[in-house]
């Protein structure tokens, strides 16, 4: 990996002639910013880079070194086993917990299987079997969210995606059991709200979450991809905006440098976060709890009356 | 052969006062005919898009229908600007086209007797997207049935969620589905009608959660639009793909039901909740 | 259709040469049977064949003429609509209640089109939504079920048969309004089972409900199927039977002559009979409903101890 | 090359003492390999069947495990008789061989000191097939896990319904998955163990309806048999199709555990329930 400074060598040159290399001097721009990491004076474009990083920990990752004991479970009851979604019993630091996440996977093959963590409707059906399985078992449920959204191909809608992400919606509303969902990467739209309705919602610093990817944004309503820096500012999906809005509860820090650089700093941040607000959370009966969540996501939302 | 009965009427014979294209299957038909049928084609079964206040005026028992929470218009809480302008003018303008204070009408009314809360989404109104006022308005329709016991029907006419309001938006998603879950839990029957066209973050919530799920014919209703899921499996997708027909053989649509039926229909279903 | 007198007389010739047209003999003396329908002397293969006879009114037959006001309701909201299965609201001499039965079909086309009333686990799957939809609106279940099974295809495989008709039996006996089921025709092993777990279970007069079809027992157990007849003697698959045997609560009679000779005859039993059965039921409170099914299901059975 | 290395053993070393064919591969194994891996195939890691007791041996700790409704026997409800004989004198045999009294063992123990109710089902009693008494012990099983509030944990092992009891023993299978169901109310855990084979009424019925679904590896598990599909659908089918493999992959079964680690994975599982 090339340092920052060797980067900020190569900006100063090519700040000799800013309109001739306006391109290159904003991807390195995004590149300093990146290799930084977790520092407040990232742009949401560059926060987004971050939380996109090809290096950043997945879900098996957070499973191997963040809890113990994990026993994958598979299958929807239905039609298949979804890897982009994988789930099961774990513990963390003493809790027993379902743990239920997107998994972007590590190796080629592996990415080429879960389609980069884009689930089918089959992946959110067995998440929620999996939270029922958890609610039958007493245990809370630990989500940890990362994904550029839902797959959109032929099978997704056949199979019913919209079906599949909604019926999550409604059954998470329901669930006894808490909940505690972490947008710990890409947060994207109802594919990442589909594992996403918990009493707290949380995010890492260099996380996004977004109705829309700044890219499909800049489509749409700019009619030019290329404009999804200005997108993406406009959209404001990071962490910190997101805290503003009282959409998330709370911003875990990730080690300076982004979770990428830290494994394990960010690990041990996220468990002690989680294990905060899972401890309170345990001593409220089922049905306050849901009533409280109910009270949460019915206070979302700012529109002049 | 009498001028009426010709294929094409030509264009000579054309008058904008009587005659017009249908949009579907741009074939002249009678202005009369289109509105007397609440814009259905009698050549193409075509359902054209309704205002949210046609429709109650379809659906409803005459002056049986009382507005709610008419008076929640969009704020804008992003600051938005996109290449074409601010959130904020996008919504007065809206605002004054149609009429409507956001793109849902909601209320409570009869429908041939039996008491109803009705939610109406407007694709005028900024493509019926899903704000955080559109949001508000479908929760408290469903907050009403739950206290007054009574059966929630959502039309749904959208594109989904609307990104001028950013994650707030999104967050809709899962707000009306929570006052779903609560009418689910009180076995309060909630019936979903999808119109041309339920997509996006609309179909991914309330619109696809119906106890019932009715769709109009032919209406689009789909999840992924159709050029992205092109591209992503470089492939054609067949003409019927994501329409209420597609989506009826696939198990997702309870019952097409015909335009001039549903009010019928809906009173029929209806009738058989027996609480 | 030939007449019993007829066929009497056919019989007549065949029987100077008995040995030499045994198989002849067999298939007129069912005929011969069929022809008188419903009557005591039928033997259980002759009965089989009077449930499975052509002219048999089938699901869209009692729809039509003996419910009022059919609104179909389609699909899963998983995978498919399954045609094979069929169900929707319906009213029944004033009562509303949710029908839903095995649909054989009527024309070659929709006989096709429903594998001959043999159900794909989403055929099962359709019918439990449905069941949970009578359960949200409070209204009654009435099953009626006629087929030879479910369908046994690679498709059927794939998608959880096994699981579609184990997870029905496991939610029938939850459902809290009444559920009432009737064989009208064949009721074949787990296929029939898996829409017939109810709080009264009756069969009509000429229907045989089996744990295997006689081919198929012969097969196994004889190693020859053109024993079937002998293998349906041994089953006892016939009304009368499974009456002793405590697993129907109720024989409706049929006209003389068969349902498939009197269709209004049939309703009208059928209808009598149904409506006798709903009346007390839905006076019993919802949490003494399930208790009685599961006491009624737990006392199946004969064994030593 | 020493003797024992050799690919096969010859005629003149193979001695019955120390040898057998795995009746998978057929490859030559010790059957002190077979025995001490509890009849795992070293070769080829085929799960042999079997006995309850083996199972309740090595699933249960020491001494734990208490026999209930240990007396239930076969009755012959429908005086049976193919053509091989009756079904009375099937079900002597069967008693006599295995010296078991129905398909299924069923009793209270501990996995590693967490309390279990179990019910071990036996392939040598007339193809582990389900009939009254069988079904009668599985529901008792789980009544007692209902009054209790202990964990059931069910090992499957059967070709199906036990067609000599006709209708009755169809029943059981509504019998068993209403005590299930009952379980499922009281949010009390059910483990399902499905071991080869798992087929037709069993597979149909509590077999595939646990909380959890564990498979053994390459276990047969599958409604309709191999043959009656390929006649339907005139086609040869993959060969790992109605596999443990095969059915984790389409959904329906949670983990395949090797035997060898069967009850320490049972007991991690049960350590998170936590009532
Ligand atoms: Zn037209
Ligand atoms: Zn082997």
């Amino acid at each position: 990996m090339t340092s920052t400074k060797e980067l900020e060598k190569k900006l100063a040159a090519l700040m000799k002639s800013p309109d001739l290399f306006e391109k290159e001097i904003r991807d390195l721009k995004s590149e300093i910013a990146i290799s930084r990491g977790g520092e407040k004076s990232l742009t949401a474009w560059e926060t987004i880079q971050v939380a996109r990083h090809k290096d950043r920990p997945t879900f098996k990752d957070y499973v191997t070194g963040m809890f113990t004991d994990f026993i994958e479970l598979h299958g929807d009851r239905r039609f298949s086993d979804d890897l982009a979604i994988c789930g099961g019993f774990a513990h963390l630091g003493g809790e027993s917990v379902m743990v239920i996440g997107h998994d972007k996977g590590k190796t080629i093959e592996e990415k080429g299987d879960r389609r980069f963590g884009c689930a089918l409707p089959d992946g959110y059906r067995k998440a929620m079997r999996l939270m029922r399985l958890a609610e039958r078992f007493g245990i809370p449920i630990i989500t940890l969210i990362d994904t550029q959204g839902a797959y959109p191909g032929l099978e997704g809608e056949e199979r019913g995606q919209a079906e599949a992400i909604a019926r999550n919606l409604v059954e998470m509303a329901q669930i006894s059991v808490p909940i505690i969902c972490t947008v710990v990467g890409e947060g994207g739209s109802g594919g990442a709200l589909g594992i996403g309705v918990g009493d707290k919602v949380m995010m890492l610093s260099n996380s996004v979450y977004s109705v829309i990817s700044a890219e499909g944004c800049a489509g749409i309503l700019w009619r030019d991809g290329s404009k999804a820096p200005v997108a993406a500012e406009a959209l404001k999906p990071t962490a910190e905006s997101l805290l503003k809005l009282k959409v998330v509860d709370r911003v875990i820090q990730e080690p300076s440098g982004g979770a990428h650089s830290d494994y394990a700093g960010t690990f041990e941040a996220l468990r002690e976060a989680v294990l905060s607000e899972l401890r309170p959370l345990k001593k409220i009966a089922p049905a306050k709890l849901t009533k409280k969540r109910f009270e949460k996501f019915s206070a979302m939302g700012i529109y002049n009356e | 052969m009498a001028w009426f009965s010709s294929r094409k009427a030509t264009k000579e014979t054309f008058s904008e006062d009587i005659w017009m294209k249908c949009p579907k299957c741009e074939k002249h038909i009678f202005k009369e005919d289109w509105q007397n049928s609440h814009k259905v084609c009698p050549k193409c079964n075509f359902h054209g898009k309704l205002t949210a206040w046609e429709r109650i005026g379809i659906t409803l028992d005459q002056n049986s229908f009382v507005e709610l929470n008419s008076s929640i218009s969009p704020a804008d809480p992003l600051n938005f600007h996109d290449s074409k302008g601010s959130y904020k003018d996008k919504t007065s303008e809206a605002i004054k086209k149609t009429g409507l204070k956001e793109s849902v009408v909601t209320g409570t009314g009869t429908i041939n007797g039996l008491s109803v809360v009705v939610a109406v989404m407007d694709f005028r109104f900024l493509g019926g997207s899903l704000s955080s006022g559109c949001g508000e308005k479908i929760l408290r329709a469903s907050n009403y049935s739950y206290d007054k016991n009574l059966p929630l029907i959502i039309f749904s006419a959208s594109g989904g969620a609307r990104m001028h309001e950013g994650i707030l938006s999104l967050m809709q998603m899962a707000k009306t589905c929570a006052g779903i879950a609560r009418l689910n839990e009180k076995n309060i029957p909630y019936l979903s009608v999808l119109t041309d066209p339920t997509t996006g973050g609309v179909s991914a919530s309330f619109a696809t959660v119906g106890d019932i799920n009715i769709a109009e014919p032919g209406a689009l209703i789909a999840f992924a639009g159709r050029r992205v899921i092109e591209e992503t499996i470089k492939q054609k997708l067949p003409d019927d793909f994501q329409t209420s027909e597609y989506l009826l053989e696939h198990g997702f649509i309870d019952t097409i039901i015909h335009r001039s039926e549903m009010k019928t229909k809906l009173h029929q279903i209806l009738s058989f909740y027996g609480r």
